[in-house]
């Protein structure tokens, strides 16, 4: 066993890139194109946004930082953690109201949920997680969250929220249109309008503490190509221009 | 009484095979180490089951190889001495030696008293095992296997490294038992004096097979198995 | 307690403690039975039943979280079943027992196991041909001679039980005043950055752990005076 | 393996298998250590160092990859330190050892302390008074005697060591070519929905545990013919 | 030559209280039950420590309890046959006899086969403990202290269970180690004729205190003690 088997086939210029886990497709696919045009090495680090932050927050080495929300990004930034000045909001999405495919409760609108029949709505952490928090500012903005508060069952994230609707131990729930469709038990029964819908943004910025702005800023730069968005549109997600 | 008919049972170099009636009340079984006398006694307890055979106590058939019968220790109701104690080591003497009563299976009254004062167990009673010395264990062993008011004793060396007085004592009690309770009893012995004061018969065993059986008094005893008449053995211990 | 925590930690706390305890005895009898049957049996297939005993510690808990789902679920295998007999197991304190009760199992089986296998058979032997039946064996010989391994294998268990977090999640949400545990409290505390919050309930699961080993401790010596 | 598998999951596979094994057993005489200290010496705060080996498995894992975060992190106690000399560990494959290495601790300690226990120390006299000094007397004798404990805990360690995610996501990240081990690639491959792709690294570590189970059974027994 | 000054070491009801030199090759002691022999040995093995006292061996200090010296049992080369064995379980009969050697302690040449020739255990080298008779067991015990080269031999009972015929031919064995590598001897024994033929001296004890002692030839055997004088006992069975 020896440590040199270890030895990552990246090498020192490589592209460290912390993401959100929704977005490992995506990324997966631009890296993929970027490498083409002889881009240097990506290293991906997906996971919970959240938990993305608190890496960077204790010094995890990272050049690269894509969130899911603003919010990690402001606390961030508040502690001159990332580079102003190349923070952009590169994406959108939508939220959307699933139920099951089969037998699914028969919602058609989210005032739908107030329905007797409609016992558990599966949202994301509503306090912790993006998806969760969008969610639930919605339902607040539409005058619903107080009424439906007692139904509300708040899961890791939003593919916990996906699998309780799959299981049938939640009648519906709320979230990304990119996730609804990777799902094919569950059917889109509402999609909230961007106009009524929270502003949801996937900010993106060069972390201060970066080994390798450069490569870093070139990348961010090639995502917002057209080749770039071109994929973040074929995997659902809005580009807002 | 005891019919223990062509048992044979695969041991390290030779099988045992046992093929005898035992009417007498007190049978010493004697040989060499290593013989084949505590393999006999498990597979009468039902520890070892033999390869062949049949083993009968009072009519009743204990165990029928061909037959693919097998009573099982629990229902063969012998009480056994074994030759390595086998006490419980997370219980207290006393508890060793009421294990049998708790079960179910009570001695007659007054028993457990009669058994301890004879073992001269009262001041270890509440002792753990492990805070016994060696004689001291020989006797709670003893005394477990008579209190569990057994239908056959089986005694492996039960007076092993037991000082002489005490033994003398613990042998004429053993022999009150045999005759008050009429209870059979198989017995292992090395040692002459001990085999002619408690036992009627005597059978040999050597390799696992039956090589001599007779009368306590008249059993031939080979040269030098009493130890007295062996004061100056020839140096037979170069290899 | 309630002075110094939230009354929602405090009831965190409180809940934690039952589900956990519940767990663990509810785990016990099956958890001892299988080890017996691993130690005193041989069968067939022996090693595929140890390895699906041990699988929820190999698997990431999100997995064992979901493969319960799909068990559990209304439209689960067993799920219908249950609903007809009116349980619903889901998103209930039922689901955070049966996470836990399935994490733990393996550490109590291991425990348990090995340690049956340590008891000599010439003592559970001896107690037959006294009368014993085989109950008796087992609550007389087997199971004192083995208690060191069993409290050890016990208090992993409750430990794991604490401390689970991937499978409860999934199979019980993390829902206020209803299935959360200090685990899933911790961890949200985590996400959301607040560390301040998060310590408190650390502290009070490493107190119940260290009371634990402790009770556990003394069980064993206790017992061990004698042996 | 590559045929069926994608190239980075065969990688995954391989890496998985490897820092597994090196944790295991990086971990073990350490932990054997202080399961001898447990077992055979009687010190003052003994129950609070066995409190502090069982403390990975009580809290949830994120508190635990956090705390090892804010250790070995460029901002953490050690970090500078390992910085200064050359060593960063966060975020690369010497991350997840020591994640899987802490997590799997507290279960071979107590496999190898009660199996400690369980041994006749008068065994050990007797080593002694023919001679073998004590370091003769732990390889002849303890070590040999309590095998059974050890490897039983050994295997608990390795299985936990394949299934940890909580920690290791946190202090070695979730980095494909990198850090990404079955268990985060199972849990990703959940996240995104793409659970086809997570299935078959499922199948792979339960076989993995399954030989795993069934190489340490025939060691035991292997032993269990003498004894 | 083994001197024991004034040893205390507290027991279970009676402390043990041992002041003896031992001039003489080999000392037999004898007594009852639970009387304190064994404690005695492992106190001189070093496996118990008592609380006062001074155990010196040629000359050399092996304890003294006052000055906080205390020889650890590596270092003092005794030889010690346990009353229960105290076999290694994981060895086979060979890696057993063969342990001290490989520790270091090794025996003369050919001592070994010569060993191994006297105790009857060629058959059983290759055997694993657990598949040994009683007196197979004893007989390897026996073995593995001789292999220990020591400079005295502690022997708890090493013939107890043994076919007289096989015991005599150890006991000359053991008379001829006495005679050619004079090794002195602590020897436990509850037969009046095996002490009679091995010991020069016998020590009896009681409750822990030497209560008689003297040359074997000459030792007044209290009645019973010899069990040929005792056939019939009063029954001194009841309570
Ligand atoms: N660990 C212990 N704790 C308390 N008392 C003990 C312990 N071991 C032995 N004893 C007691 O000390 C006394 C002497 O024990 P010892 O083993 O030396 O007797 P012994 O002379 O060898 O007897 P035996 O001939 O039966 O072996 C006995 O009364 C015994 O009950
Ligand atoms: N488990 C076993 N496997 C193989 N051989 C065994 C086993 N147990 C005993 N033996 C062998 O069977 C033979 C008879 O053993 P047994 O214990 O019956 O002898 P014994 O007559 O009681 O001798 P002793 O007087 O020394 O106790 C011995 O040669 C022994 O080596
Ligand atoms: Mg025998
Ligand atoms: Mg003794």
């Amino acid at each position: 066993l020896g440590l040199g088997l270890f030895a990552s086939p990246a090498g020192a210029a490589e592209i460290r890139v912390s993401a959100a886990a929704s977005l490992t497709e995506a990324l997966q696919e631009a890296s993929a194109a970027w490498n083409a045009q002889g881009g240097e090495p990506i290293a991906f680090n997906f996971g919970a946004s959240s938990l993305l932050a608190r890496q960077i927050e204790e010094g995890a080495p990272a050049d690269l930082f894509f969130s899911a929300d603003e919010a990690k990004m402001d606390g961030l930034a508040a502690k001159e953690l990332i580079d102003r000045k190349t923070r952009k909001s590169l994406l959108s999405n939508s939220l959307v109201l699933v139920v099951a495919r089969e037998r699914g409760a028969h919602v058609a609108s989210p005032e739908d949920l107030l329905k007797p029949q409609v016992h558990a709505i599966a949202l994301a952490e509503t306090r912790s997680v993006p998806a969760g928090i969008y969610a639930r500012e919605y339902l607040t903005r539409k005058g619903l969250w107080n009424r439906l508060s007692g139904r509300i069952v708040p899961t890791e994230n939003v593919r916990a929220a996906l699998a309780a609707v799959e299981a049938g131990n939640a009648d519906a729930a709320i979230v990304y249109r990119t996730d609804a469709l990777v799902s094919k038990k569950v059917a889109v029964a509402w999609e909230v309008p961007v106009s009524e819908g929270p502003g949801i943004s996937y900010p993106a910025a060069v972390l201060t503490a970066a080994k390798n702005a450069r490569g870093a800023r070139a990348f961010l730069a090639f995502l917002e190509s057209q080749a770039g968005t071109a994929i973040f549109r074929r995997h659902g997600f809005l580009v807002p221009r | 009484m005891l019919r223990i008919v062509h048992v044979e049972l695969p041991l390290g170099e030779f099988p045992l095979f046992a093929h005898l009636d035992m009417e007498s009340r007190v049978t010493a079984i004697v040989g060499p180490s290593g013989a084949g006398k505590t393999s006999l006694l498990e597979t009468i307890a039902g520890f070892l089951t033999p390869r062949r055979g049949r083993i009968e106590l009072d009519g009743e058939i204990l165990l029928d190889a061909e037959a693919g019968r097998n009573v099982p220790p629990r229902a063969r109701r012998v009480g056994y001495v074994p030759q390595d104690d086998t006490l419980f080591p997370h219980r207290t003497v006393r508890r060793n030696l009421t294990y049998a009563s708790d079960a179910g299976r009570d001695s007659p009254a007054g028993e457990f008293d009669r058994v301890v004062a004879v073992l001269e167990l009262e001041p270890l009673l509440e002792r753990g095992i492990s805070k016994l010395s060696g004689g001291e264990r020989r006797r709670v062993a003893v005394g477990r296997a008579l209190l569990s008011h057994p239908r056959l004793l089986l005694c492996d060396e039960p007076l092993a490294g037991l000082h002489p007085e005490l033994k003398v004592r613990i042998l004429s009690y053993l022999k009150r038992v045999r005759e008050e309770f009429s209870i059979p009893m198989l017995y292992v012995a090395h040692d002459a004096a001990e085999v002619a004061m408690l036992a009627d018969e005597v059978v040999a065993l050597e390799r696992g097979a039956v090589v001599g059986r007779g009368a306590a008094k008249s059993f031939a005893w080979s040269e030098g198995m009493n130890i007295r008449t062996a004061r100056r053995p020839e140096p037979s211990a170069q290899p | 307690m309630t002075g110094f925590f939230s009354s929602e930690a405090a009831w965190t706390i409180w809940f934690t403690l039952r589900v956990a305890a519940l767990a663990t005895i509810l785990m016990t009898p099956p958890a001892l039975a299988v080890a017996w049957l691993l130690s005193r049996k041989t069968w067939t297939g022996k090693s595929i039943v140890e390895t699906l005993v041990a699988l929820p510690l190999v698997m990431p808990p999100v997995a064992t979280g979901l493969i319960l789902l799909k068990l559990l679920g209304r439209r689960g295998v067993l799920g219908p079943d249950l609903e007809r007999l009116g349980i619903d197991v889901v998103f209930t304190w039922k689901a955070v027992v049966v996470a836990m009760m399935v994490m733990s199992f393996p550490l109590l089986v291991r425990g348990a196991r090995i340690a049956f296998d340590d008891v000599n058979p010439r003592l559970e032997q001896m107690a037959r041909s006294l009368g014993a039946g085989e109950a008796r064996v087992l609550f007389t010989m087997t199971l004192p001679l083995a208690i060191r391994g069993i409290v050890g294998g016990l208090l992993l268990a409750f430990a794991r039980a604490l401390g689970e977090f991937g499978a409860t999640v999934l199979v019980a949400g993390n829902i206020p005043w209803k299935t959360s545990t200090m685990s899933l409290a911790i961890y949200n505390f985590v996400q959301i950055g607040r560390d301040d919050r998060a310590w408190p309930l650390l502290a009070v699961s490493v107190t119940i752990c260290f009371l634990a080993v402790w009770i556990g401790e003394t069980v064993v010596s206790r017992r061990g005076r004698l042996v």
